[in-house]
Protein backbone atom coordinates (compact mmCIF):
# COMPACT_ATOMS: atom_id res chain seq x y z
CA UNK A 1 0.00 0.00 0.00
CA UNK A 2 1.26 3.61 -0.61
CA UNK A 3 -0.05 6.49 1.64
CA UNK A 4 -0.94 9.50 -0.17
CA UNK A 5 -1.36 12.73 1.40
CA UNK A 6 -3.69 14.77 0.52
CA UNK A 7 -3.57 18.65 1.38
CA UNK A 8 -5.54 21.34 0.62
CA UNK A 9 -8.44 21.20 -1.19
CA UNK A 10 -7.26 17.72 -2.41
CA UNK A 11 -8.19 16.86 0.94
CA UNK A 12 -11.82 18.15 0.76
CA UNK A 13 -12.33 16.13 -2.39
CA UNK A 14 -11.00 12.87 -1.13
CA UNK A 15 -12.84 13.32 2.16
CA UNK A 16 -9.72 12.30 4.30
CA UNK A 17 -6.02 13.81 4.91
CA UNK A 18 -4.20 10.59 4.03
CA UNK A 19 -5.77 7.40 1.55
CA UNK A 20 -4.07 4.58 0.55
CA UNK A 21 -3.87 2.69 -2.38
CA UNK A 22 -2.91 -0.44 -3.85
CA UNK A 23 0.13 -0.05 -5.70
CA UNK A 24 2.84 -2.42 -7.57
CA UNK A 25 6.07 -1.67 -5.53
CA UNK A 26 8.92 0.66 -7.76
CA UNK A 27 6.52 1.84 -9.69
CA UNK A 28 6.76 6.06 -10.90
CA UNK A 29 4.49 8.20 -9.30
CA UNK A 30 2.43 8.90 -12.81
CA UNK A 31 1.02 5.44 -11.96
CA UNK A 32 0.03 5.70 -8.85
CA UNK A 33 -2.15 9.08 -8.99
CA UNK A 34 -3.65 7.11 -11.83
CA UNK A 35 -4.84 4.70 -9.23
CA UNK A 36 -5.65 7.54 -6.83
CA UNK A 37 -8.06 8.79 -9.63
CA UNK A 38 -9.60 5.14 -10.02
CA UNK A 39 -10.65 5.27 -6.22
CA UNK A 40 -11.43 8.95 -5.98
CA UNK A 41 -12.74 10.68 -9.31
CA UNK A 42 -13.22 13.67 -7.77
CA UNK A 43 -9.31 14.47 -7.73
CA UNK A 44 -8.92 13.78 -11.11
CA UNK A 45 -9.72 17.83 -12.49
CA UNK A 46 -7.09 18.73 -9.58
CA UNK A 47 -4.46 17.01 -10.34
CA UNK A 48 -2.73 18.54 -13.65
CA UNK A 49 -2.35 21.56 -11.44
CA UNK A 50 -0.60 19.72 -8.59
CA UNK A 51 2.91 18.99 -7.45
CA UNK A 52 4.53 16.22 -5.73
CA UNK A 53 6.97 15.79 -2.89
CA UNK A 54 8.67 13.24 -0.66
CA UNK A 55 8.99 14.61 2.59
CA UNK A 56 10.61 18.29 2.22
CA UNK A 57 11.63 17.42 -1.88
CA UNK A 58 9.33 18.55 -4.73
CA UNK A 59 9.81 15.46 -6.99
CA UNK A 60 8.98 15.34 -10.91
CA UNK A 61 6.08 12.38 -12.04
CA UNK A 62 8.65 10.29 -13.43
CA UNK A 63 10.01 9.52 -9.73
CA UNK A 64 9.61 6.07 -8.84
CA UNK A 65 8.35 5.73 -5.81
CA UNK A 66 10.59 3.41 -3.10
CA UNK A 67 9.58 1.38 -0.37
CA UNK A 68 8.40 3.33 2.81
CA UNK A 69 8.11 6.68 0.46
CA UNK A 70 4.49 8.25 1.11
CA UNK A 71 3.61 10.55 -1.63
CA UNK A 72 2.55 14.15 -1.19
CA UNK A 73 0.40 16.01 -3.54
CA UNK A 74 0.10 19.78 -3.06
CA UNK A 75 -2.43 21.64 -4.87
CA UNK A 76 -2.22 25.27 -6.01
CA UNK A 77 -0.53 27.79 -3.30
CA UNK A 78 -1.99 30.97 -1.72
CA UNK A 79 -1.09 31.76 1.47
CA UNK A 80 -0.64 35.72 3.01
CA UNK B 1 13.70 31.45 13.54
CA UNK B 2 10.03 30.53 13.09
CA UNK B 3 8.67 30.69 9.74
CA UNK B 4 5.19 28.91 10.62
CA UNK B 5 2.95 29.19 13.81
CA UNK B 6 -0.21 28.27 15.05
CA UNK B 7 -0.13 31.25 17.25
CA UNK B 8 -1.37 35.08 17.53
CA UNK B 9 1.89 36.35 15.38
CA UNK B 10 4.07 38.98 17.48
CA UNK B 11 5.34 42.00 15.55
CA UNK B 12 6.79 43.51 18.28
CA UNK B 13 9.23 39.82 18.79
CA UNK B 14 9.83 40.08 14.55
CA UNK B 15 11.55 43.96 14.84
CA UNK B 16 13.54 43.34 18.16
CA UNK B 17 14.94 39.92 16.59
CA UNK B 18 15.62 42.17 13.28
CA UNK B 19 17.06 45.34 14.50
CA UNK B 20 20.56 46.65 12.86
CA UNK B 21 22.30 49.97 13.52
CA UNK B 22 22.83 50.12 9.64
CA UNK B 23 19.67 50.41 8.69
CA UNK B 24 18.03 53.17 8.37
CA UNK B 25 14.42 51.89 6.45
CA UNK B 26 12.24 49.76 7.95
CA UNK B 27 8.97 48.05 5.85
CA UNK B 28 6.97 45.64 7.27
CA UNK B 29 3.78 43.97 5.14
CA UNK B 30 0.93 42.24 6.78
CA UNK B 31 -1.96 40.41 5.87
CA UNK B 32 -4.72 40.37 7.62
CA UNK B 33 -8.32 38.87 7.23
CA UNK B 34 -10.69 40.87 5.86
CA UNK B 35 -14.19 40.82 5.87
CA UNK B 36 -14.96 40.36 2.39
CA UNK B 37 -13.98 38.65 -0.63
CA UNK B 38 -15.67 39.02 -4.33
CA UNK B 39 -18.58 40.51 -2.82
CA UNK B 40 -19.30 37.71 -0.25
CA UNK B 41 -19.51 38.13 3.90
CA UNK B 42 -16.17 36.19 4.58
CA UNK B 43 -16.29 35.14 8.71
CA UNK B 44 -13.13 33.44 9.12
CA UNK B 45 -10.48 31.84 7.22
CA UNK B 46 -8.67 28.45 7.89
CA UNK B 47 -4.79 27.93 7.11
CA UNK B 48 -2.86 24.90 6.11
CA UNK B 49 0.57 24.02 5.49
CA UNK B 50 2.96 21.20 4.66
CA UNK B 51 5.45 22.22 6.87
CA UNK B 52 8.31 20.25 6.00
CA UNK B 53 8.39 22.52 2.55
CA UNK B 54 6.69 25.53 3.65
CA UNK B 55 9.39 26.02 6.25
CA UNK B 56 11.96 25.39 3.86
CA UNK B 57 10.66 27.44 1.24
CA UNK B 58 10.33 30.54 3.43
CA UNK B 59 13.95 30.42 4.62
CA UNK B 60 14.71 30.19 1.10
CA UNK B 61 12.62 33.27 0.23
CA UNK B 62 14.48 35.19 3.18
CA UNK B 63 17.22 34.52 1.61
CA UNK B 64 16.65 35.25 -1.79
CA UNK B 65 15.28 38.69 -0.60
CA UNK B 66 18.75 39.91 0.97
CA UNK B 67 20.61 38.78 -2.21
CA UNK B 68 18.61 39.92 -4.64
CA UNK B 69 18.06 43.20 -3.13
CA UNK B 70 20.77 43.86 -0.76
CA UNK B 71 18.87 44.24 2.02
CA UNK B 72 20.77 43.29 5.73
CA UNK B 73 17.49 41.91 7.47
CA UNK B 74 14.19 39.77 5.88
CA UNK B 75 11.99 37.80 8.50
CA UNK B 76 8.92 36.15 7.00
CA UNK B 77 6.32 34.39 9.45
CA UNK B 78 3.16 33.07 8.38
CA UNK B 79 0.45 31.46 10.93
CA UNK B 80 -1.68 28.73 10.44
CA UNK B 81 -5.12 27.24 11.91
CA UNK B 82 -8.59 29.31 12.14
CA UNK B 83 -8.54 32.80 12.16
CA UNK B 84 -11.10 35.60 12.83
CA UNK B 85 -11.64 39.10 10.64
CA UNK B 86 -8.71 41.09 11.37
CA UNK B 87 -6.47 38.58 12.55
CA UNK B 88 -2.79 38.43 11.20
CA UNK B 89 -1.79 35.98 8.78
CA UNK B 90 1.51 36.61 7.97
CA UNK B 91 4.10 39.18 8.56
CA UNK B 92 7.30 40.13 6.18
CA UNK B 93 9.73 42.27 8.13
CA UNK B 94 12.55 43.93 5.82
CA UNK B 95 14.99 46.06 7.21
CA UNK B 96 17.91 47.92 4.50
CA UNK B 97 19.57 50.87 4.39
CA UNK B 98 17.58 53.26 2.77
CA UNK B 99 14.03 53.16 1.97
CA UNK B 100 13.71 51.86 -1.82
CA UNK B 101 15.00 48.66 -1.89
CA UNK B 102 13.11 48.10 1.50
CA UNK B 103 9.80 48.61 -0.56
CA UNK B 104 11.15 46.44 -3.44
CA UNK B 105 12.39 43.95 -0.92
CA UNK B 106 9.07 43.29 0.77
CA UNK B 107 7.03 43.36 -1.93
CA UNK B 108 8.82 40.94 -3.56
CA UNK B 109 9.05 38.75 -0.31
CA UNK B 110 4.94 38.85 0.06
CA UNK B 111 4.68 38.54 -3.74
CA UNK B 112 6.72 34.93 -4.04
CA UNK B 113 5.23 33.96 -0.35
CA UNK B 114 2.17 34.00 -1.30
CA UNK B 115 3.54 31.87 -4.94
CA UNK B 116 5.83 29.53 -3.67
CA UNK B 117 5.18 28.18 -0.16
CA UNK B 118 2.77 25.04 0.05
CA UNK B 119 0.14 27.08 2.54
CA UNK B 120 -3.81 26.95 1.33
CA UNK B 121 -6.73 29.52 2.46
CA UNK B 122 -10.04 28.03 3.04
CA UNK B 123 -12.48 31.41 3.12
CA UNK B 124 -15.56 30.63 5.34
CA UNK B 125 -18.98 32.59 4.57
CA UNK B 126 -21.65 33.55 6.57
CA UNK B 127 -23.98 32.10 4.41
CA UNK B 128 -22.49 28.83 5.95
CA UNK B 129 -20.70 27.62 2.61
CA UNK B 130 -16.75 27.33 2.26
CA UNK B 131 -14.51 27.68 -0.83
CA UNK B 132 -10.41 27.25 -0.92
CA UNK B 133 -9.13 29.85 -2.52
CA UNK B 134 -7.95 29.85 -6.13
CA UNK B 135 -3.90 29.40 -6.29
CA UNK B 136 -0.31 29.14 -7.62
CA UNK B 137 0.52 25.75 -9.01
CA UNK B 138 4.30 25.24 -7.67
CA UNK B 139 7.33 24.89 -9.98
CA UNK B 140 8.11 21.19 -10.14
CA UNK C 1 -5.04 62.74 16.37
CA UNK C 2 -0.73 62.91 17.20
CA UNK C 3 1.44 64.02 13.76
CA UNK C 4 4.29 65.27 15.93
CA UNK C 5 5.70 63.95 19.17
CA UNK C 6 8.49 64.49 21.44
CA UNK C 7 8.34 61.50 23.00
CA UNK C 8 9.19 57.29 22.22
CA UNK C 9 6.90 56.41 18.54
CA UNK C 10 4.29 53.39 19.68
CA UNK C 11 3.70 51.52 16.83
CA UNK C 12 0.68 49.57 18.47
CA UNK C 13 -1.13 52.66 19.03
CA UNK C 14 -1.21 53.34 15.88
CA UNK C 15 -2.14 49.94 14.63
CA UNK C 16 -5.02 49.76 17.09
CA UNK C 17 -5.84 53.43 15.66
CA UNK C 18 -5.99 52.44 12.39
CA UNK C 19 -7.97 48.80 12.51
CA UNK C 20 -9.98 48.11 9.63
CA UNK C 21 -11.94 44.97 8.95
CA UNK C 22 -12.44 45.72 5.49
CA UNK C 23 -8.25 46.31 4.81
CA UNK C 24 -6.36 42.74 3.82
CA UNK C 25 -3.33 44.35 3.31
CA UNK C 26 -1.19 46.83 6.15
CA UNK C 27 2.16 48.31 5.17
CA UNK C 28 4.72 49.96 7.53
CA UNK C 29 7.22 52.13 6.68
CA UNK C 30 9.77 53.45 9.43
CA UNK C 31 12.63 55.45 9.57
CA UNK C 32 15.07 54.41 11.86
CA UNK C 33 18.32 56.26 13.14
CA UNK C 34 21.27 54.63 11.37
CA UNK C 35 25.20 54.63 12.66
CA UNK C 36 26.47 55.93 9.38
CA UNK C 37 25.89 59.02 6.23
CA UNK C 38 28.15 59.33 3.89
CA UNK C 39 30.83 56.84 5.86
CA UNK C 40 30.77 59.31 8.89
CA UNK C 41 29.92 57.45 12.22
CA UNK C 42 26.88 58.69 13.29
CA UNK C 43 26.25 59.00 16.92
CA UNK C 44 22.85 60.89 17.30
CA UNK C 45 20.00 63.29 15.50
CA UNK C 46 18.30 66.08 16.55
CA UNK C 47 14.71 66.68 14.44
CA UNK C 48 13.34 70.12 15.00
CA UNK C 49 10.04 71.05 13.36
CA UNK C 50 8.22 74.15 12.48
CA UNK C 51 4.97 72.56 14.08
CA UNK C 52 1.93 75.20 13.05
CA UNK C 53 2.90 73.95 9.58
CA UNK C 54 4.39 70.56 9.79
CA UNK C 55 1.40 69.64 11.43
CA UNK C 56 -1.10 70.95 9.12
CA UNK C 57 0.95 69.34 6.02
CA UNK C 58 1.25 65.75 7.97
CA UNK C 59 -3.05 66.22 7.79
CA UNK C 60 -3.17 67.28 4.15
CA UNK C 61 -0.73 64.38 3.29
CA UNK C 62 -2.55 61.41 4.57
CA UNK C 63 -5.74 62.41 3.24
CA UNK C 64 -3.85 63.02 -0.57
CA UNK C 65 -2.58 59.64 0.50
CA UNK C 66 -6.46 58.35 0.81
CA UNK C 67 -7.67 60.18 -2.07
CA UNK C 68 -4.73 59.27 -4.57
CA UNK C 69 -4.58 55.81 -4.01
CA UNK C 70 -8.00 54.62 -2.38
CA UNK C 71 -6.51 53.14 0.49
CA UNK C 72 -8.62 53.43 3.71
CA UNK C 73 -6.32 54.56 6.41
CA UNK C 74 -3.36 56.58 6.50
CA UNK C 75 -1.50 57.66 9.29
CA UNK C 76 2.04 59.24 9.54
CA UNK C 77 3.83 60.05 12.59
CA UNK C 78 7.05 61.98 13.20
CA UNK C 79 9.34 62.40 16.45
CA UNK C 80 11.20 65.47 17.22
CA UNK C 81 13.85 66.16 19.71
CA UNK C 82 16.99 64.03 20.00
CA UNK C 83 17.37 60.55 18.71
CA UNK C 84 20.12 57.75 19.52
CA UNK C 85 21.03 55.29 16.94
CA UNK C 86 18.39 52.86 16.27
CA UNK C 87 15.46 55.43 17.58
CA UNK C 88 12.32 55.46 15.52
CA UNK C 89 11.97 58.80 13.62
CA UNK C 90 9.25 58.48 11.97
CA UNK C 91 6.06 55.53 11.01
CA UNK C 92 4.13 55.58 8.20
CA UNK C 93 0.95 53.22 8.22
CA UNK C 94 -1.28 52.30 5.59
CA UNK C 95 -4.19 50.06 5.19
CA UNK C 96 -6.55 48.81 2.17
CA UNK C 97 -8.19 46.12 0.60
CA UNK C 98 -4.96 44.80 -1.77
CA UNK C 99 -1.40 44.99 -0.89
CA UNK C 100 -0.46 46.44 -4.44
CA UNK C 101 -1.80 50.04 -3.49
CA UNK C 102 -0.39 49.86 0.06
CA UNK C 103 2.97 49.63 -0.97
CA UNK C 104 2.53 52.46 -3.20
CA UNK C 105 0.50 54.71 -0.95
CA UNK C 106 3.50 54.20 1.81
CA UNK C 107 6.02 55.02 -0.54
CA UNK C 108 4.39 58.10 -1.63
CA UNK C 109 3.18 59.35 2.12
CA UNK C 110 7.47 58.78 3.42
CA UNK C 111 8.30 60.58 0.12
CA UNK C 112 5.83 63.28 0.17
CA UNK C 113 6.35 64.13 3.83
CA UNK C 114 9.97 64.21 3.54
CA UNK C 115 9.82 66.96 0.52
CA UNK C 116 6.52 68.65 2.16
CA UNK C 117 6.93 69.00 6.11
CA UNK C 118 9.35 71.57 7.65
CA UNK C 119 11.34 69.09 10.10
CA UNK C 120 14.98 69.60 9.75
CA UNK C 121 17.40 66.85 10.58
CA UNK C 122 21.07 67.66 12.37
CA UNK C 123 23.38 64.79 12.22
CA UNK C 124 25.85 65.05 15.19
CA UNK C 125 29.67 62.80 14.00
CA UNK C 126 31.46 60.80 16.04
CA UNK C 127 34.48 63.17 15.49
CA UNK C 128 32.41 65.86 17.23
CA UNK C 129 31.11 68.04 14.22
CA UNK C 130 27.25 67.98 13.04
CA UNK C 131 25.74 68.95 9.83
CA UNK C 132 22.64 70.01 9.09
CA UNK C 133 21.34 67.49 6.17
CA UNK C 134 20.34 69.02 2.65
CA UNK C 135 17.06 68.84 2.03
CA UNK C 136 14.40 70.16 -0.65
CA UNK C 137 13.31 73.40 -0.79
CA UNK C 138 9.04 74.05 -0.25
CA UNK C 139 6.96 74.91 -2.68
CA UNK C 140 5.91 78.67 -2.45
CA UNK D 1 10.95 95.82 15.23
CA UNK D 2 10.18 92.75 13.05
CA UNK D 3 10.85 89.15 14.64
CA UNK D 4 12.31 86.78 12.59
CA UNK D 5 11.98 83.03 13.47
CA UNK D 6 15.27 81.22 12.05
CA UNK D 7 14.52 77.68 11.77
CA UNK D 8 16.89 74.59 11.09
CA UNK D 9 20.23 75.85 9.52
CA UNK D 10 19.24 79.23 9.50
CA UNK D 11 19.56 79.09 13.32
CA UNK D 12 22.94 78.24 13.37
CA UNK D 13 24.07 80.94 11.13
CA UNK D 14 22.26 83.74 12.74
CA UNK D 15 23.22 82.29 16.33
CA UNK D 16 19.97 82.18 17.57
CA UNK D 17 16.45 81.34 17.00
CA UNK D 18 14.45 84.35 16.66
CA UNK D 19 16.10 87.72 15.54
CA UNK D 20 14.51 91.52 15.81
CA UNK D 21 15.54 93.75 12.89
CA UNK D 22 14.32 97.09 12.13
CA UNK D 23 11.70 97.60 9.82
CA UNK D 24 10.09 100.34 8.18
CA UNK D 25 6.47 99.06 8.35
CA UNK D 26 3.87 97.91 5.59
CA UNK D 27 6.91 96.98 3.69
CA UNK D 28 7.20 93.59 2.14
CA UNK D 29 9.21 90.32 2.91
CA UNK D 30 11.37 91.02 0.48
CA UNK D 31 12.66 94.18 2.43
CA UNK D 32 12.86 92.37 5.23
CA UNK D 33 15.52 90.13 4.08
CA UNK D 34 16.98 92.51 2.84
CA UNK D 35 17.51 94.28 6.49
CA UNK D 36 17.97 90.51 7.68
CA UNK D 37 21.25 89.81 5.49
CA UNK D 38 22.91 93.23 6.81
CA UNK D 39 22.87 92.45 9.66
CA UNK D 40 23.55 88.40 9.46
CA UNK D 41 25.31 88.23 5.85
CA UNK D 42 25.65 84.62 6.91
CA UNK D 43 22.01 84.09 5.87
CA UNK D 44 22.35 85.20 2.32
CA UNK D 45 23.49 82.16 1.27
CA UNK D 46 20.73 80.19 2.28
CA UNK D 47 17.98 83.04 1.43
CA UNK D 48 17.00 81.69 -2.03
CA UNK D 49 16.13 78.40 -1.00
CA UNK D 50 13.83 79.34 1.60
CA UNK D 51 10.17 79.58 2.03
CA UNK D 52 8.68 82.27 4.44
CA UNK D 53 5.45 81.76 6.55
CA UNK D 54 2.93 83.45 8.93
CA UNK D 55 1.49 81.35 11.49
CA UNK D 56 0.82 78.20 9.59
CA UNK D 57 0.49 79.81 6.39
CA UNK D 58 3.49 79.87 3.60
CA UNK D 59 3.23 83.38 2.05
CA UNK D 60 5.03 84.80 -1.10
CA UNK D 61 8.07 87.34 -0.75
CA UNK D 62 5.68 90.50 -2.08
CA UNK D 63 3.99 89.26 1.24
CA UNK D 64 2.66 93.23 3.13
CA UNK D 65 4.16 92.35 6.63
CA UNK D 66 1.44 93.79 9.20
CA UNK D 67 1.45 95.13 12.67
CA UNK D 68 2.11 91.84 14.80
CA UNK D 69 3.46 89.67 12.17
CA UNK D 70 6.10 87.40 12.91
CA UNK D 71 8.03 85.83 9.89
CA UNK D 72 9.26 82.71 9.85
CA UNK D 73 12.11 81.39 7.13
CA UNK D 74 11.88 77.79 6.41
CA UNK D 75 14.92 76.35 5.15
CA UNK D 76 14.70 73.12 2.50
CA UNK D 77 12.96 70.06 5.03
CA UNK D 78 14.14 66.86 5.07
CA UNK D 79 12.20 64.51 7.69
CA UNK D 80 12.33 60.96 7.80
Amino acid sequence: MLKIHCLGILQSKVGQAVCEVDWPQNNSIETALATLVEAHPAVASELPRCACAIGDEIVPRSYQLQAGDELVLLPPVGGG
Amino acid sequence: MTTLSSQPLDLDALLAETEDDSAGALVVFSGTIRNHHDNKSVERLSYTAYEPIAKKAIAEIEQEVKDKFGVSRCRIIHRIGDLEIGDIAIHCVVRSAHRGEAFEAAKYAIDTTKSRVPIWKEEHYSDGTSVFREGTPLKT
